[in-house]
Order: structure tokens, then C-alpha cells, then sequence
């Protein structure tokens, strides 16, 4: 089992440190990184098997007590969500391998060892039961993502970047300052025992925390008002790197908050959290209706979709909360699936631009299904995830008698299916357009495009699984969430 | 047996995807095979009476997600007609298209998905099976609508009708959830009255989301829209069976809302509404498509207000108008389709003279424009007959709104397919017409035929229709169909409207409106969904400025408020002015520097600016006891003031000039947001809830960890996962440092 | 880079680079118990590796192959305890006499930091690798640039 | 805890937060140095008072030594992500001739506006 974890987090740094000394080699390096994140991720999958049967399990990295050193807490839902997490990452790298020769790929050199310390960073972020370490795992994805964002260094890169990389240090130092918070609330930044002790602090303290930390971890999800990094950031990546950064940066702020805040009780702050939720999904849904770039398109729906998972949350029932988890658990596939449809698009027309794009049903029947299924998961049409985790937090929503936030929710819905419809109109149908005005290239070896398509295919495939799993998944989410709604659980699992 | 059904169909459409490769009558002819198999099926098992199979799969037990489907009778009945007209119109569809049209791998599968989709939609037993289906059927209706999506006409009409059912959808499910949460279960067989606020609610809502689907006034306006798609997508979708879903929502949940006055009211406002205006639209139109495009929207609405009225005799006469109304509406759009392709036009004014040049078509029509009026001896009359007793049969108020509105209604009706027929088929401008087409032909010509067999049997009909009504409404056993009434007050009544609203539409029929009237309402809901797509930039444009600075801004104030729970727990019993004067002394002038930087003008100046505070900050380390963070800040410091200056010292000398106001923003965010951090600070050491474990950490170094540093201990052991992961940063900076470089070399290089 | 080496200055830098090492060798070294460590050793070892590279002695193209085995030593060190059934980065503690610095108490701490002082080292010669501007110091390429924005 | 500290943690921040939403990217990398002394210093507040260096050499009663260690990690991260933007300001220096942070371009044309003379 320790071992399992110490895999998760250190199987895909060995696999970028070797495809960094054998980036010469291209067949080497692309093995090496993909079997860095593929052991990470099989060893998830293990993972997930083994807390699902056997409860939570707890390392003591070097062997130290909690209150002493750091510990890798690996409880359900930390399992739940990783192996999905892990399992986007190894199917975007191969798509990677498959676009490295067409005008949008990333530099191969980098790519690979880059998604692996990202890898490396999710995997300790998730698992970690230590908030200073989540801090370094934070900074361990972000870097990377910063890196693998600018690294083409082109203008529009660059100044995206610049805008990124920016707005998330300054959320990477209030996250700081929230740690001298806490160390001087409770003389330890070991979660468990911050969850233990908050409650013997005064009101103010506790909610200062807890909403200091919303904002913290709000501006890695993109919550509003603090998502405009997003929008302005992850259209300008190349494919392959935004559909990471799609499918996980903002949901690990998610992830982070569902853990906190649940463990530490901030039912309080509910209240606040909804607002932000209902003008999260509003507002990203109506930005996505303003886009006529698919990517950006794109781009605003994760930010109307955090809302959703936001809401699941801040009902603080446990109908909620399963809600937010299996939405989360269902998005992440979807998301990262939609922006490598995305990829397949620009590389067919040229453009993702709708102004460039058209009749793409016609030419390419594939791409169209490709795009649907996920388009329709995410649109929440059953009989699809997206529509399970959307009528579980719906339902939570209803029945915590929360009116404003469900009709914020269904609003959001027609918002966003009018923007599918929009692409969908954009890009499917209508006449081919004339690409003679513009100057993107099209092009791709085929045998890379036949890399692509597979990679994509997988990944549909993987999202319909989500799909008919729907059932035991929901079971691991609301059992997952049972155990962050009871803290005495999880401190006992740390500190027996 | 009916998953095997669904794993037909599914194979159906997997074969007519791949047969449609070679041409759309492959396609299409693959694709019929389901549909007529389903129908067989339907059939043996109404007249063998056989008692309901159910099949269950639970999909998300915990959320009730059941699939869950039930053959009862209505079910059945709703079964043959669906797959029934379903094996028609696929075999009708070989002669709508020539052989060769584009498309033939996608049309007959997305047609075929449908037609299961509906198939789950009238099997379903539980809410949430139901739902599912629904939402499936606005899809494949969106695509199918946008058939030929070349058009951008074609494409507006699927964009409304995807927005308005889709919205409707949503609507729905709001309201199924709280009905399911009202009711305790999902089964719909097991649905028993709910009563209280939330149940009006539900109610509401799931009216709504049933007018959407049934194009009931005001969402009616993706109807005549939704004519855009080929005409054996409007016979099969937008006539006989997807429209139907509403309708019959309202039918299966409808025992469940029996004592809620808002389910009622709501539901005749609707129904009467939609039937009147509905039939006054098919009076103004002159597109034959559009016509029966109108006409269907007042059927649907006679449906509902029927339902509406929630009697068991009025639930037994909408059963069977929706029976009878499949029949002669599907037969009206195949020939309308059929005069599409052979004379090249569908509208009225153009065409004339039909009877005899297609007869067949003018026999069927005829037979299904007479049921359609409610003139015997079809099948239509019989149901209408129904509909007025069950009218007559209400009491006070009820009994005046309903005879009244069924009335006018009927009148209406006979009006517009009296105009129908007499401006197609009789005398008119001459036209040229193309050869007759069998495939299309007999299917019209056997759905006509029905109408006038179900008079004939009328016994087995009403069996039928007897059976599927009990499921609704228990008490419902006792009504038959009546083929010869005799002088009853009904009969009398129906003579009257037959003789008014004819005389009305042979009157309407000699003059031709001018011009085809406008579509406001669909002009309306296009000017409302672009408006929201015009809206929407300007609205996120304030939001998403682009401006980094402004980001910042947002989020410096959003943290202070942050910030604000703090200032009620505050403290300030623990603060101490300094812990040694020179403390003091360096924050003085750490605080003096940092403030004169703000304000230095050259990026030099800054430099320095950056490397004395630096120094000052390693001084407070001095005093705080933390030699290793002196010798790293030290360190650090300096090679990032070389940084600094190496890296940016080419740069233009001075900063850019900003604007004042923007300044004043900038101030006022730094000064709370220094305040928050201050406040957070002191207020979370107001009362601290633990301690941290100096000693035993000093012990555990010296002991386990073997070293006196403690904190090097605790960087290379105790914590020595953090270390890792910040090398980590560091290395993965070195490589983005590297490959910027890198992207300059090539660059310098060309 | 400058391209006016003084002789006197590269004089000096050779001569302090024994020293540097020999400090940044005591830090890396003394660390466990005085001040001091990877991190601070690395430091130092980049100061002389910058002053080396600004006086031309030598070119900063190797900055990869650094921080490929510092990551690489650091990750053995991790998992190296996996192999004994104890936890991920579980460091051992051994006793050493050395020649002057005495007994120590180290162990796989040790290598630890040096892999950090790798991976310092190695930013330093990227960071010189990536401010080393061929166009600032020619003109040609400046104009190159200028007509390109 | 130290008014004086806070006082300094309080500039500082103050500072810092003035210079980041400045344009220049030479100020906001300034900026950010000044929050995370700030930060830094913070840890170091919460861990408590002042003490003796926590190397055992015979006295009790040390300094905490785990803010310092946080506190470590902390300084060598942000000196990481500070190099990392002054590459970054190198490039767009490369690119633009200058390090100012432009407004998008694409939020630019949604909204309206004329787009940035720059590119």
C-alpha cells in the first residue's frame, strides 16, 4: 500500500527525469514519460481497489508521527478522484505523441517529462494529509503548467502566460499567508489535526480561515469573480496542454476545497459559497455564449461548470456533496475529452474559430460523434454522467429547499446548451467555408492524426464508461463523502 | 422480451448506418426492420391480452435512476402506433428520397434513434426511464430537424427547437424532482395523489415542460419551424408520436396531481388556448405543411384540455383522439409529401385539381381528412363523439368551458380541413404532376385505410382503447366507442359543428390569403435567443476585461473581505510593541525602503531597492533566531538582484506613466489588502488552539534524525517530501528557463 | 555574455574557485548541524559557476544534464527505503569519522542535499544559459528583432 | 507576537500588492518579492517568539523550528517562480521591446474595443 502511494506520486518524476536524459532518443523519451504516468495511474486504479475494500490508509512519510513530519493520507476520496485524474493525463499524452508533428503540438522534448511533474504534483496534492505539502504540490503543478504554457515562448503564449502565471502566485502567496494563519490558530499545518483543533477557536477565526481559503483555492478553480486567468490562459496553450489543464487544474482547487472545508466544518460559510456558485455558473455560461472560438468556448464552460461542483459543496449535505464529487469525478474526462475534440477540430479546419469552421459533420462523421457524446454529457443529456452528477446536485439543491440556487443551475443549463448548439451550428453544420483567407496549415501525417483519433476515441470510451458506472461510482462518491463529513473518521485514520 | 427490443433496435441502427453507406434506400429499408418487428410485437400482444412484462436495470439506484419499462396496455397502444407508423414511414422515406441522397449513412440511423428513443419514452414505468427517453427525442429531433442544415433557415428552426424543448426539458426535470420527492417513488404505476405547495409546483413545472414538447401556446413556435425537416420526419416526429410525449406526460403523472387546482386550470389554459389558436393558424397559412402543422398544435391542445378535465370519461376520450390522431395526421403529412415531390410545391394557392390526377392520394386524404373532421364513418368520429359526451358529461362550470371551447374548437377544425382538401384536391390552377411512387403511396394509402377499418372494428379498437385509458384512470373500463349513437345530444351537437365548420371552410377555401402570414412568434423567439448571444459579450465584457492589473485588483479586495470574519475575533491582548528595539528599528526602515521603491522611477533604483530590503528582512531573521534563512535569503537575494539587472537591464530605463485614478484604486486595494493580512494575523493568534511540539521535534532530531540543526533535519527528513517537491519546482523552472532560451536561439538563428 | 575579459579578473576567479568549492563543500557538509545545506551549498557552487561563466571560462550548455541527476539522486534517495519495507523517504542515520569535521552523524540526508545542490546548480546555469542575450550584443540581431514587432 | 512584525508584514504586503497590479512586469516581479517576505515573515510570527537558534547545543528553549522550515521552503519556491518571471519578462522583451502586461486580446475584441497597437 505505501508503496502504491509512493508510486502515484514518484513513478511519473523517475518517468520525466529519464525522458529529460533521453530527450535525443524520441521513441525512448515517449516510452519513459508514458510509463512514469501509466504506473502512477495503474497504481491509482490498485489504490482504489484496495481503500475501497479495506478503508483508508495512511503513510508516515520517513515514518514520522503526524505532528512531527508529513503524512499521505489516502481515503476515498483522494482514490476516487485520482485514478480518473491520472488516467486523463496518460490518455492526453498519447494523443501528445500523435500531435507532435502537426503545427499545434507541444514540444515533444518537454511535453512528456512536463505532464509527468504535473502528474507527480496531482498525485501529492490529492493524497497529501499536510497542508504545507498541498501548498508545494500546488506550486509543483503549477509551475510545470506554467512552463508548459509558455514554452513555444510565442507572443500570445506569453503574454497569457504572463496572466496566468501572475494571478496564480498572488493566490500561491495569500495561500501562504492563509498557512501562517493556521500555524499560529493551531500550531500545525497537518490537516487532520487543523481539523481537530479549529473548533476550539473562536467563530471569527474559524470562518476568517475557511473563507481565506475560499479564496485561495477559488482562484486555482476559477470561482467567481477570480476566473479571469482562465479564460484569457488555456485557449492560447496547444491542445494537448489545454486539455489537462481543462480536465484538472481548476478541479484540484475543487478538490482541495471539498476536502478542507468539509473536514472542517464551514457549514457557515454555505450561505456565501452559493451566491458565488449561482454567479459562477451564470456568468461562465453566459462568457461561453460570447466566445466564437470553441476553445474559449470551451474554456468559460469549465468555469459555469465549477459552479456546479461549488453548489454540490456549499449545500453541506451529504446529498450535496456526493453531488460535487461525482460531478467532479464525471467532468474531468469530459472536459479534457472536449478539448481534444477541440484539437481534432483546429487540425481539420485549420481554425478553431467558428468564423473559419463549417459542415465538418459532412467531412468528418467521426469528429462529430466524437464531439457529441461529451458535448451531451456535458450539456447534462441523459442518458450521459453529466446528466447523473447535474440531477444530483439538482436534487440536493432541492432538497436542502436552496429555489435560487436550482433555478441558477437550470438557467446556467439552457445557457450552456445554447452555446453547444452554437459550436455545434458553427462547426458541424452549415456550408464548408472557404479556407483560402486564412493560413493555418492543415495538416498532420496521417498516422499521427490515426494517434489522435485513438487517443480521443479512448477517451469517449472512458467517459461512457463513467457513464454506465454511474451507479458504483455514485456509491464510492457518497461514501467518499461521508468520510470528509465525519472528521472524526479521518483524524482517527491519522492519528490512531 | 423488451430489452431484446431495445438490443434490435440498437443493432438496427448500427446496420442501417453501415448499409446507408452505400445509399440512403439501403439505409433506410436496414433501418425499417426494427420498427415493423416492434409493431408485430405490439400487435400479438394487445390481441392476446397478455398481462404486462417489466423489466428493470438499475442504472444509479441511489438516485432512483432506474431504467424501468412496463408493456401495459397504454404502453402497447402507444408501442404499435409508434413502431407501427415508424415501419411506414421508413418504407414511405424509400420513395421520399431518391436513392441516392446525401446523407443516406446518418438520416436513417438518426431516425431509427429516435424511433427508439420513443419506443423507452411509451415503455417507461418510472419517472426518471421517461425523462431520459425525452431528452433523447429532443435531440434526435434536433438533428433530424436540421436535415439539411445547409440552410440557414434550417438551421435556426433546429436551434429553436432544440433551446425551446431542451429549456422545457430542464423545466421538467426541476419539477420530476420534486414530484419524486413528493410521491416516495418513481414507479409510474405506483403514483398516488400528492397534495401541498410543492406539489403545485411540480405540478407547474411539469406542465410546462409537457407544452414545450407538445407545442402548446406560446412554445408552439418550434412547430411550423420544425416542418423545415423532410416530410417523413414531420409525419413521424412532429405529428404522430415525439409532440405526443407531452400529452402523454400529462396523461401517466396526471393521477398523481388529480387534487391540485393548479394542475387543471394551468393544464385548460394551455389546451384551449392552443386549440383555438392552433386551428386559427391553420386557417391563415397557405403551406399545406403548414396547415397540418397548426392543425396539430389544436389537436394536441383538444388532447390536453381533455386530460386537463381529469374525468374518466374524459381521460377515455383523450386516449382515443390520440389513438385516432396518429392515424389520420401521419396520413395527411405523407401526402403532403407526396404532393411535395411530385409537383414541386406545397403551396395551397399553386395547387389545384389533385382528386384526379392522384386519386389514391385524394381517396386516402379524403378518409383521413373526414376522421380528422369527426365525420362518420371513421374512426375520428367516433372519437370525437367521445370527446363531446365526456364534454356534456361535466358538470357546472366545467361542463360550459368544456362544451364551449370543444365546440369552437370543432368548428375550427372541419373549417381548416375542409379548406385543406377543397384547395388541394379540388378544382385549381393546373399542374403538372410526376409519376406515381408506390413506396409512398401505400403507406399513406394503409394509415388512411386504418381510420376507416377501426370504425369496422370497432369493438377491438375500443378494447383497446379501453385497456390503455384503465391504466390512467381506473374507472374508465365502462366507455366503449359508439359507431351509430343514434339521436343523442353529442350526435346533434357534431352534425351542428360539422355543418358550420364546413360551410366556414368552403367559404375560406375560394379566397386565397395574399401572402403567406409571419411567423412572429418564431421571429420572437429568434430575437430572444440572439439577443442573448449579442447580450452576452457586452454583459462579459465588463467581467473579462483583459486587464491583468484589474484581475489583481479583484482579487486583492476579494481576499480582504476574506479577511473581514476575522476582525470579530480579534485580539490584540498578545501583541507586544517589538522584541528588541533593532527589531523595531529594521522593520522602520524595511517599511521606509519598501514605500520609497513603490515610488522610484527607474528599474534600477528598484533593484536596490529589492536587495536592501532583502537585507533587512535577513536582519528580522537574525533576531528571530533562524540562521539558515539568513544565509538562504542572503543568498537568494543576491542572485536574483543580478537577475534583476542582468535580465532587465536593457530594458527602458524608466517606468510607464499610469493614469491617476487607476493609482487611487491601486491604493486603496494595497491598503486593505496589507490591512487583512494584519488583521488575519493577529486575530489567528488571538486564542490558539494548539501548540507545536517544539521539544519532541528537537528530540525526534537529534535522536532519529542525527543532526543539531533542527531545521535542516526537518528539511531532509522530517519534511524532506516538501524539499523534494520544491526542488522539483526549482528543476522544472530551470527547464522552463531553458526553453525559452532556447526558443530565442532558433530565433536569432533565422 | 561580456566579451572584454579582463586577464587580472579571470585571474582571481580561477583562484576562488577552489575556494568556493571548498566553502560550498563545508555548507553542503555542515548543514545537518550548523547552518547551512543543499540549497545554500548549490548557491555558492552557482556564484562561482556564474563568475566562471561571465569570464568565459566556461559555457552554461550542461544545466539538463544537472538537473536531470540531482532529481535523479533525489528520487533514489525517496525510494530507496521502499526496497526495505520501510516508508517513502524513511532516511537512514549512520555514524561517520571524518578527517576534520570530526564524527559525523549523517546517512542518506547526505545525498539528499547534494541532489538538491545538483538541482540549484543547475537552475543557476539555465538562468545563465536563458539571460545570455546574443542580441543585445549585436546590433544586427537587434535590428532583426525590432523589425519583427 | 511583534507589532513590529506585523507592522512590517503589513507594509510590505501594502507595498506589494501596489507594485503587482502595476503594468510592468520588472515592478510586479518586485512586488512579489515584497509579498513574499511578507509571507515569509508571517510563518515565522505564527511560529511564535523569538528564540535561540534551534541547533542543540545545550540551551532548552529554542526558536520554533518548523515555521523556519516552512519558511525555507517557501523562500527557495518563490526565488524559483521569481526567476521564472524574469524569463518571462526577458521574452516579452524579446517580443515586444518592452515588459508591459497588454489586455487580451480576444476579451479585447469581444468587448469592442481597438485591440493593442503592439502586435
Amino acid at each position: 500500500m505505501s508503496a502504491l502511494v509512493a508510486l502515484t506520486i514518484v513513478g511519473p518524476l523517475v518517468g520525466a527525469a529519464l525522458g529529460l536524459a533521453l530527450r535525443r532518443n524520441s521513441q525512448l523519451r515517449d516510452i519513459a514519460a508514458l510509463l512514469g504516468i501509466g504506473s502512477a495511474a495503474v497504481g491509482s486504479f490498485a489504490l482504489l481497489s484496495q481503500v475501497s475494500a479495506n478503508g483508508t490508509t495512511v503513510v508516515r512519510v520517513g515514518g514520522w508521527a503526524p505532528e512531527l513530519g508529513i503524512i499521505l493520507v489516502a481515503d476515498l476520496f483522494a482514490v476516487l478522484v485520482l485514478p480518473i485524474a491520472l488516467a486523463i493525463i496518460f490518455v492526453v499524452e498519447i494523443f501528445a505523441i500523435g500531435q507532435r508533428r502537426t503545427a499545434w503540438g507541444a514540444n515533444p522534448e518537454l511535453a512528456g517529462p512536463l505532464l509527468g511533474i504535473l502528474t507527480s504534483g496531482v498525485s501529492l496534492a490529492m493524497l497529501t494529509g499536510d497542508l504545507f505539502t498541498l501548498f508545494v504540490a500546488f506550486e509543483l503543478i503549477l509551475v510545470s503548467s506554467y512552463v508548459l504554457l509558455t514554452h513555444q515562448g510565442q507572443a500570445a503564449q506569453i503574454q497569457a502566460g504572463m496572466t496566468y502565471v501572475v494571478m496564480n502566485l498572488f493566490a500561491s502567496t495569500l495561500f501562504l499567508f492563509g498557512l501562517g494563519f493556521i500555524y499560529a490558530a493551531t500550531g500545525t499545518v497537518n490537516i487532520a489535526l487543523v481539523a481537530e483543533r479549529i473548533h476550539d477557536l473562536p467563530d471569527g477565526v474559524r470562518l476568517g480561515l475557511g473563507s481565506w481559503f475560499l479564496i485561495v483555492f477559488g482562484t486555482k478553480a476559477a470561482i467567481f469573480p477570480l476566473f479571469s486567468w482562465l479564460p484569457d490562459s488555456y485557449p492560447t496553450a496547444p491542445t494537448t496542454i489545454t486539455a489537462v489543464f481543462a480536465g484538472l487544474l481548476t478541479k484540484i482547487g475543487i478538490y482541495a476545497m471539498i476536502r478542507l472545508h468539509t473536514l472542517t466544518s464551514m457549514e457557515e460559510l454555505g450561505p456565501v459559497m452559493l451566491v458565488i456558485a449561482g454567479a459562477t455558473m451564470i456568468i461562465g455560461a453566459i462568457g461561453a455564449l460570447a466566445q466564437s472560438d470553441v476553445k474559449r468556448i470551451l474554456s468559460f464552460h469549465i468555469i459555469s461548470q465549477v459552479g456546479y461542483m461549488l453548489m454540490g459543496l456549499a449545500l453541506f449535505s451529504e446529498a450535496g456533496l456526493t453531488g460535487a464529487i461525482l460531478f467532479l469525478v464525471h467532468h474531468m474526462p469530459v472536459k479534457t475529452v472536449l478539448f481534444l475534440v477541440g484539437g481534432l477540430i483546429a487540425n481539420a479546419e485549420g481554425s478553431s474559430r467558428l468564423r473559419y469552421t463549417g459542415g465538418l459533420a459532412k467531412r468528418s462523421p467521426l469528429i462529430a460523434a466524437l464531439f457529441a457524446i461529451p458535448a451531451l454529457s456535458l450539456a447534462g443529456i441523459p442518458p450521459f454522467s453529466g446528466f447523473v452528477a447535474k440531477l444530483a446536485v439538482i436534487r440536493a439543491g432541492i432538497e436542502a429547499n436552496s429555489t435560487p440556487i436550482v433555478v441558477a443551475a437550470l438557467i446556467a443549463g439552457v445557457l450552456t446548451l445554447l452555446s453547444m448548439a452554437k459550436i455545434w451550428l458553427g462547426v458541424f453544420w452549415g456550408p464548408s467555408v472557404d479556407r483560402s483567407d486564412h493560413n493555418h496549415p492543415v495538416s498532420g501525417p496521417p498516422g499521427n492524426r490515426r494517434t489522435m483519433y485513438a487517443a480521443t476515441s479512448l477517451a469517449v470510451a472512458g467517459t461512457l464508461a463513467i457513464s454506465v458506472m454511474a451507479g458504483p461510482l455514485f456509491d464510492l462518491s457518497e461514501r467518499a463523502g461521508a468520510g470528509l463529513r465525519s472528521p472524526s473518521a479521518y483524524i482517527e485514520a491519522v492519528n490512531p | 422480451m423488451l430489452l431484446s427490443l431495445f438490443a434490435i433496435h440498437g443493432l438496427g441502427i448500427v446496420c442501417s448506418a453501415l448499409a446507408g453507406r452505400r445509399s440512403m434506400k439501403s439505409g433506410l429499408i436496414a433501418a425499417a426492420v426494427a420498427p415493423a418487428i416492434t409493431a408485430t410485437w405490439a400487435a400479438i400482444s394487445l390481441s392476446r391480452g397478455d398481462s404486462p412484462a417489466i423489466f428493470e436495470f438499475a442504472w444509479v439506484s441511489d438516485l432512483d435512476l432506474v431504467f424501468r419499462f412496463r408493456s401495459d396496455g397504454l404502453a402497447l397502444l402507444m408501442a404499435l402506433l409508434v413502431a407501427g407508423i415508424g415501419a411506414l414511414v421508413f418504407y414511405y422515406a424509400t420513395g421520399y428520397f431518391k436513392a441516392d441522397a446525401p446523407g443516406g449513412n446518418r438520416f436513417p440511423a438518426t431516425l431509427l434513434a429516435f424511433s427508439v428513443s420513443m419506443l423507452g419514452l411509451v415503455l417507461a414505468d418510472s419517472i426518471w426511464t421517461f425523462f431520459i427517453f425525452w431528452e433523447f427525442t429532443s435531440i434526435t429531433s434536433f438533428l433530424l430537424v436540421g436535415h439539411k442544415h445547409e440552410d440557414a433557415k434550417v438551421r435556426m428552426a433546429a436551434r429553436r427547437a432544440l433551446l425551446i424543448t431542451g429549456s422545457g426539458g430542464l423545466v421538467l426535470l426541476a419539477g420530476l424532482v420534486v414530484l419524486a420527492q413528493e410521491l416516495g417513488t418513481t414507479n409510474l404505476s405506483e403514483l398516488s395523489p400528492v397534495s401541498g405547495t410543492a406539489a403545485s409546483v411540480a405540478a407547474v413545472l411539469i406542465l410546462i415542460g409537457a407544452a414545450t414538447k407538445s407545442a402548446q401556446v406560446p412554445f408552439h413556435v418550434w412547430l411550423p419551424g420544425a416542418m423545415a425537416a423532410p416530410t417523413p420526419v414531420s409525419a413521424y416526429l412532429h405529428s404522430a408520436t415525439m409532440v405526443k410525449a407531452g400529452v402523454l406526460l400529462v396523461a401517466v403523472v396526471g393521477p398523481a396531481f388529480a387534487e391540485i387546482e393548479a394542475w387543471k386550470v394551468a393544464g385548460l389554459l394551455f389546451g384551449i388556448t392552443s386549440m383555438i389558436w392552433g386551428a386559427v393558424g391553420a386557417l391563415r397559412h397557405r403551406d399545406a405543411k403548414l396547415i397540418l402543422a397548426w392543425g396539430t398544435v389544436s389537436q394536441l391542445g383538444l388532447l390536453l384540455t381533455l386530460l386537463s378535465f381529469g374525468s374518466a370519461k374524459a381521460t377515455y376520450a383523450a386516449v382515443a383522439m390520440l389513438f385516432a390522431h396518429a392515424l389520420f395526421k401521419a396520413t395527411l403529412f405523407l401526402i403532403v409529401g407526396e404532393i411535395d415531390i411530385r409537383t414541386g410545391t406545397r403551396d395551397v394557392s399553386e395547387l389545384g385539381g389533385l382528386a384526379a390526377k392522384m386519386p389514391i392520394a385524394f381517396i386516402s386524404a379524403t378518409a383521413a381528412g373526414l376522421s380528422m373532421m369527426g365525420a362518420p364513418p371513421l374512426v375520428g368520429f367516433m372519437t370525437k363523439e367521445a370527446a363531446i359526451e365526456a364534454a356534456l358529461g361535466l358538470s357546472g362550470l366545467d361542463q360550459a368551458v368544456g362544451v364551449t371551447a370543444i365546440t369552437v374548437g370543432s368548428v375550427l377544425t372541419v373549417a381548416y380541413t375542409v379548406r385543406f382538401l377543397m384547395t388541394v384536391f379540388g378544382p385549381g390552377p393546373d399542374i403538372a404532376v410526376l409519376p406515381r411512387r408506390a413506396a409512398m403511396t401505400i403507406p399513406a394509402a394503409v394509415l388512411g385505410a386504418s381510420g376507416f377499418a377501426g370504425f369496422v372494428f370497432v369493438d377491438a379498437v375500443s378494447s383497446i382503447v379501453g385497456n390503455a385509458a384503465v391504466e390512467l384512470n381506473t374507472e374508465a373500463n365502462v366507455y366503449k366507442l359508439i359507431p351509430w349513437p343514434g339521436l343523442t345530444l353529442a350526435f346533434i351537437v357534431s352534425l351542428a359543428i360539422l355543418t358550420i365548420g364546413g360551410l366556414f371552410g368552403a367559404v375560406l377555401s375560394r379566397r386565397t390569403t395574399a401572402a403567406p402570414p409571419r411567423s412572429v412568434g418564431a421571429d420572437l423567439a429568434d430575437v430572444a435567443i440572439d439577443g442573448v448571444l449579442a447580450g452576452a459579450p457586452r454583459f462579459i465584457s465588463r467581467v473579462q476585461h483583459g486587464s491583468l492589473p484589474a484581475y489583481l485588483a479583484t482579487m486583492g479586495f476579494a481576499a480582504s473581505s476574506a479577511a473581514v470574519p476575522f476582525v470579530w475575533a480579534m485580539s490584540l491582548d498578545h501583541l507586544t510593541l517589538w522584541d528588541s528595539p533593532i527589531q523595531a528599528v529594521l522593520a522602520a526602515g524595511i517599511v521606509a525602503t519598501a514605500v520609497a521603491g513603490a515610488f522610484v522611477e527607474s528599474r534600477l533604483g528598484a533593484a536596490l531597492t529589492l536587495g536592501a530590503i532583502g537585507i533587512g528582512v535577513s536582519g528580522l531573521f537574525v533576531i528571530q533566531g533562524a540562521p539558515d534563512l539568513v544565509l538562504t535569503q542572503l543568498l537568494v537575494e543576491t542572485v536574483i538582484v543580478v537577475g534583476f539587472v542582468l535580465g532587465l537591464g536593457q530594458l527602458a530605463r524608466r517606468f510607464p506613466p499610469v493614469s491617476e485614478a487607476w493609482k487611487a484604486v491601486r491604493i486603496v486595494v494595497s491598503l486593505v489588502g496589507g490591512l487583512a493580512v494584519m488583521v488575519g494575523l493577529v486575530a489567528s493568534a488571538s486564542k490558539p488552539a494548539g501548540e507545536a511540539p517544539i521539544e519532541s521535534l528537537t528530540i525526534a532530531a537529534v535522536e532519529e534524525g542525527g543532526g543539531k540543526n533542527v531545521v535542516n533535519v526537518i528539511l531532509t527528513d522530517l519534511r524532506a517530501l516538501d524539499t523534494l517537491g520544491e526542488v522539483v519546482v526549482l528543476a522544472t523552472v530551470a527547464i522552463g528557463i531553458l526553453a525559452l532560451a532556447r526558443v530565442r536561439k532558433t530565433e536569432s538563428m533565422v | 555574455m561580456t566579451n572584454s575579459h579582463s586577464p587580472i579578473a579571470e585571474m582571481s576567479i580561477r583562484a576562488a574557485t577552489p575556494l568556493a568549492l571548498l566553502i560550498s563543500a563545508y555548507l553542503l557538509f555542515a548543514g545537518h548541524n550548523n547552518p547551512g545545506g543543499g540549497f545554500a551549498a548549490g548557491l555558492v557552487l552557482g556564484a562561482v559557476v556564474t563568475l566562471r561563466t561571465l569570464a568565459g571560462l566556461q559555457e552554461p550548455t550542461y544545466a539538463t544534464a544537472l538537473l536531470v541527476s540531482g532529481v535523479l539522486i533525489v528520487i533514489v534517495v525517496a525510494i530507496a527505503p521502499l526496497l526495505w519495507g520501510d516508508p517513502l523517504l524513511d532516511m537512514a542515520v549512520i555514524s561517520i569519522r571524518a578527517p576534520i569535521l570530526g564524527t559525523i552523524k549523517s546517512g542518506s540526508a547526505l545525498p539528499f542535499d547534494v541532489g538538491v545542490t545538483a538541482i540549484v546548480v543547475g537552475l543557476i546555469v539555465a538562468l545563465l544559459d536563458g539571460l545570455s542575450d546574443p542580441e543585445t550584443s549585436d546590433p544586427a540581431g537587434r535590428g532583426n528583432l525590432e523589425r519583427n514587432s | 507576537m511583534s507589532a513590529a512584525l506585523v507592522l512590517t508584514i503589513g507594509g510590505l504586503t501594502t507595498v506589494g500588492i501596489y507594485l503587482i497590479t502595476a503594468r510592468s512586469l520588472s515592478r510586479i516581479i518586485l512586488g512579489f518579492s515584497l509579498i513574499s517576505h511578507a509571507a515569509v515573515l508571517g510563518l515565522l510570527t505564527a511560529g511564535g517568539s523569538p528564540g535561540p537558534a534551534p541547533i542543540v547545543s545545550g540551551e532548552a528553549v529554542t526558536a520554533n523550528p518548523v515555521p523556519q522550515a516552512l519558511a525555507l521552503t517557501a523562500i527557495v519556491i518563490s526565488f524559483g517562480l521569481s526567476l521564472f518571471l524574469l524569463a518571462l519578462a526577458g521574452r516579452q522583451h524579446t517580443l515586444t521591446g518592452d515588459d508591459l502586461v497588454e489586455d487580451d486580446i480576444e476579451d479585447r475584441a469581444i468587448a469592442g474595443l481597438p485591440q493593442g497597437e503592439n502586435r
